[in-house]
């Protein structure tokens, strides 16, 4: 066990490199889930929380310019 | 659609010797940042010979970044940019007209002035031609794709600092080959690729950068 | 194209999607590692930095892709006006920006042992410190403006101006690198990946693949669920039936 | 002053240029400015912009100068549509902002003449609209050194050098004394005399007949949700 982790004697760089390498991708996937996550959740919250609106407000009223 | 665009040329080449125009500003930093390299690696002549090529294509790359920051913007805060638009050139041509504006007044007069600083750095005769004209022949990549980076921070309204990492990334290709020729000369790679490769990005960029920089100057009207 | 506009649409699919490819990332993450530092033997030349080699190289080959694909959201955002494509570059650009970042420094951790530096002016890590700045202003453009919109048009601009140089800059720096290198011992991508290579180097590519698919979709679900909750807030704050009253500029 | 537009669909001096907007829309931010906008202009007539800060009249003055693109809606100069890139339309049209659109360090005569060149007007008409607002004795002053209300009636004398059909003014009055102001009411009558148009934002009366629009018969009663595609799913 001992020779594998010496990694004939470049364990140093090598793990350092794979712990490197898993600690971004780790990290980055971790934070992307939980922001999309949180956000949803804090929009449905808001959501809930809003009265309905009147479905299929007409946007503005076009009326001929007086002459 | 000629006379405009020539108009415009000429306008903006006035302007930039104007009160408050910045090309005697270039030239000077210019001349101080190229003077500031035998403090740094000291006044011994053969390494000052050696990376001479470096000094006055870096030092020419730093100015014109510094003035890139006013091709857009002071048009942008007195409202002519409107009317510009309003003219017959398409906002492409504008840039382009802009950007060989800005190599023209503050651009040139570096190249021309690049074998005096030549001198300064114990740079040989047959460099300090093979420099000129791969100044002459490169820096108007400068102005052009600088163009596409001002317009871009003229929307964003505080841009300025934001052009140096947008451009600088884009510039490297142009002082490889500058510095390139350079060294071709004493015999490190062949001149005359050089100089093609460093005419064909003139030449790339003269109608990538007015293009991007178009639609980024349109951005910023809205 | 257009189907794919509505995000509703969009995150129902994504949802159908991801439960596929976590597992196969994870897996492939495993099966990877396990092949790249148990079961591949010692390169005769290298001895074991060459299980460096396994990651690093997949890393620099994803900065590229991710800049494709951000580059490809630019295209579909001024070209087609796609909604989804403003938030599809903005998603993929910090992947990217990871990934160009694990390339310079597992690139640097392979040079130390190899050639006894930190830094080597090689070719691919030379031009992929460049794409690590192109991808820091694409990056910084986003964050410059408030309106959305802007910013997408803004930033596709760029990723194209900056896709059409990486290929110019590539050469530029092979040919920089080997005017001043003339004979490097040993290039950084290796003399040849002979057989016995093959196998780890692609299963971690296709690992970290999977990975990109897999955060670049938790990220758009991301940035729809911020504009949503924008929207909401906004429209929460303004009161629904008020008259038409003074409004400041 | 004989008018006479330039490159034009129809070059005949009594062209019949005519501007037509069907449901416009403008937004900013997150809000609609206004919607559903319609209005039609003829030659010879002119359009006043009533409404209060931020109803989106300077908007508007924009979008209608090709500057800006319409949310939703399109606009027809001479019965053409036009695209969002506003190409055809912004050719014909002077659009005088806030700001003057000159270079403070050139003198009025050389930023007229620039604009003459560059705009498609001809240089001898610059006298005559260095007279038309009595700007005769600035003529060589640098424009940075003028007050607002003289480099005011700069960017109006940019209308005279280079003529053009359609004239859109964004709050003309400000700055401008009365008499200035008289001056600019003559101006406006003669060009809309001559077949030209004119789209105007004004609070101040300017004592030309034309027909009013206030941009607040356009707003959204419901402070409607701008329409953001990537909201789609809020319906």
């Amino acid at each position: 066990m001992n020779d594998f982790l010496s990694m004939g004697g470049y364990g140093a760089y090598i793990w350092a490199c794979y712990g490197l390498v898993l600690i971004v991708l780790l990290g980055l996937g971790i934070v992307s889930w939980r922001t999309q996550k949180t956000r949803s959740h804090r929009a449905d919250a808001l959501k809930a929380a809003q009265p309905r609106r009147r479905p299929g407000a007409t946007l503005g009223t076009s009326s001929k310019v007086q002459p | 659609m000629l006379a405009a665009f020539f108009s415009l040329i000429l306008r903006d080449m006035r302007l930039g010797y104007a009160q408050g125009g910045a090309a005697g500003l270039v030239i000077a930093f210019y001349a101080i940042t190229i003077s500031l390299f035998p403090f740094g690696v000291g006044p011994d002549a053969e390494i000052l010979a050696r990376i001479a090529g470096g000094v006055l294509w870096i030092a020419a790359l730093l100015a014109a970044l510094l003035s890139l920051d006013r091709m857009f913007q002071a048009d942008f805060e007195d409202g002519s940019l409107d009317s510009l638009t309003l003219g017959p050139l398409p906002l492409s041509l504008v840039a382009l007209a802009k950007a060989l504006a800005h190599w023209l007044s503050m651009l040139l007069p570096l190249v021309i002035l690049s074998p005096l600083f030549g001198l300064m750095l114990h740079l040989d005769g047959a460099s300090m031609r093979v420099v000129l004209i791969a100044l002459l022949v490169g820096t108007p990549a400068l102005s052009l794709i600088g163009a596409a980076a001002a317009a871009l921070a003229v929307a964003v309204r505080r841009g300025g600092a934001l052009i140096a990492l947008l451009v600088l990334p884009l510039y490297i290709p142009t002082l490889i080959f500058g510095v390139g020729a350079v060294e071709a000369v004493s015999g490190l790679g062949s001149v005359s690729a050089n100089m093609s490769f460093l005419g064909s990005l003139s030449l790339i960029f003269a109608v990538l950068g007015p293009l991007a920089a178009g639609g980024a100057l349109r951005l910023a009207l809205e | 194209m257009h189907w794919f506009a509505n995000p509703a649409r969009f995150i129902r699919l994504a949802d159908k999607i991801l439960p596929l490819t976590l597992p196969l990332t994870v897996g492939l993450l495993a099966v990877g590692l396990y092949l790249a530092l148990v079961a591949s033997p010692a390169d005769y030349q290298q001895g074991d930095t060459v299980r460096i080699m396994y990651i690093h190289v997949p890393s620099a080959y994803m900065a590229l892709f991710c800049y494709m694909i951000v580059a490809a959201a630019g295209f579909s955002t001024l070209v087609w006006r796609h909604p989804l494509a403003d938030v599809a570059g903005k998603a993929a650009a910090p992947i990217g920006l990871a990934f160009t970042g694990l390339a310079l420094v597992t690139g640097s951790l392979w040079g130390k042992p190899m050639w006894g530096a930190w830094w080597v002016w090689d070719a691919r890590l030379t031009s992929v410190l460049v794409l690590f700045f192109l991808y820091l202003g694409y990056m910084a453009i986003w964050g410059a403006f408030e309106d959305r919109s802007k910013a997408a048009r803004a930033a596709a601009i760029l990723a194209l101006v900056g896709v059409i140089n990486i290929p110019i800059i590539k050469f530029s720096v092979d040919w920089w690198t080997t005017l001043h290198q003339p004979a490097s011992l040993f290039r950084a991508d290796g003399p040849s990946i002979d057989p016995s290579m093959r196998p780890p180097l692609y299963v971690m590519l296709a690992a970290f693949q999977f990975y990109f698919f897999t955060v670049f979709l938790w990220r758009i679900k991301g940035e729809l669920a911020a504009i949503r909750l924008n929207a909401l807030r906004y429209a929460g704050e303004a009161p629904r039936s008020a008259s038409p009253k003074e409004e400041q500029p | 002053m004989m008018f006479h537009p330039t490159k034009h669909p129809t070059s005949s001096p009594k062209a019949r240029t005519t501007l037509n907007a069907q449901a416009l829309a403008c937004r900013r931010g997150q809000r609609f400015l206004f919607a559903g906008l319609d209005f039609s202009l003829e030659h010879g007539r002119i359009l006043i912009l009533r409404g209060p800060n931020g109803s989106g009249k300077t908007s508007l003055l924009r979008l209608l100068a090709g500057l800006s693109r319409p949310e939703a809606g399109q606009l027809f100069w001479c019965g053409m549509a036009v695209p969002p890139s506003g190409a055809g339309l912004s050719e014909q049209v002077h659009y005088v902002g806030h700001s003057s659109g000159m270079k403070a360090a050139f003198s009025v005569t050389d930023n007229l003449r620039f604009w003459a060149r560059y705009l498609g007007g001809a240089e001898d008409r610059l006298e005559a609209s260095l007279e038309a607002l009595d700007l005769e004795a600035l003529a060589h002053l640098p424009v940075g050194a003028l007050s607002a209300g003289q480099q005011r009636r700069v960017s109006l004398a940019r209308l005279l050098v280079a003529p053009r059909p359609l004239w859109l003014l964004d709050e003309p009055t400000v700055a401008l004394d009365s008499d200035n102001q008289h001056r600019l009411t003559g101006l406006i009558q003669t060009h809309v005399q001559n077949g030209g148009m004119a789209v105007i934002a004004t609070h101040t009366p300017l004592g030309v007949d034309g027909a009013n629009l206030d941009l607040r018969d356009f707003q959204p009663e419901a402070q409607h949700m701008a329409h953001d595609p990537l909201l789609a799913f809020e319906d």
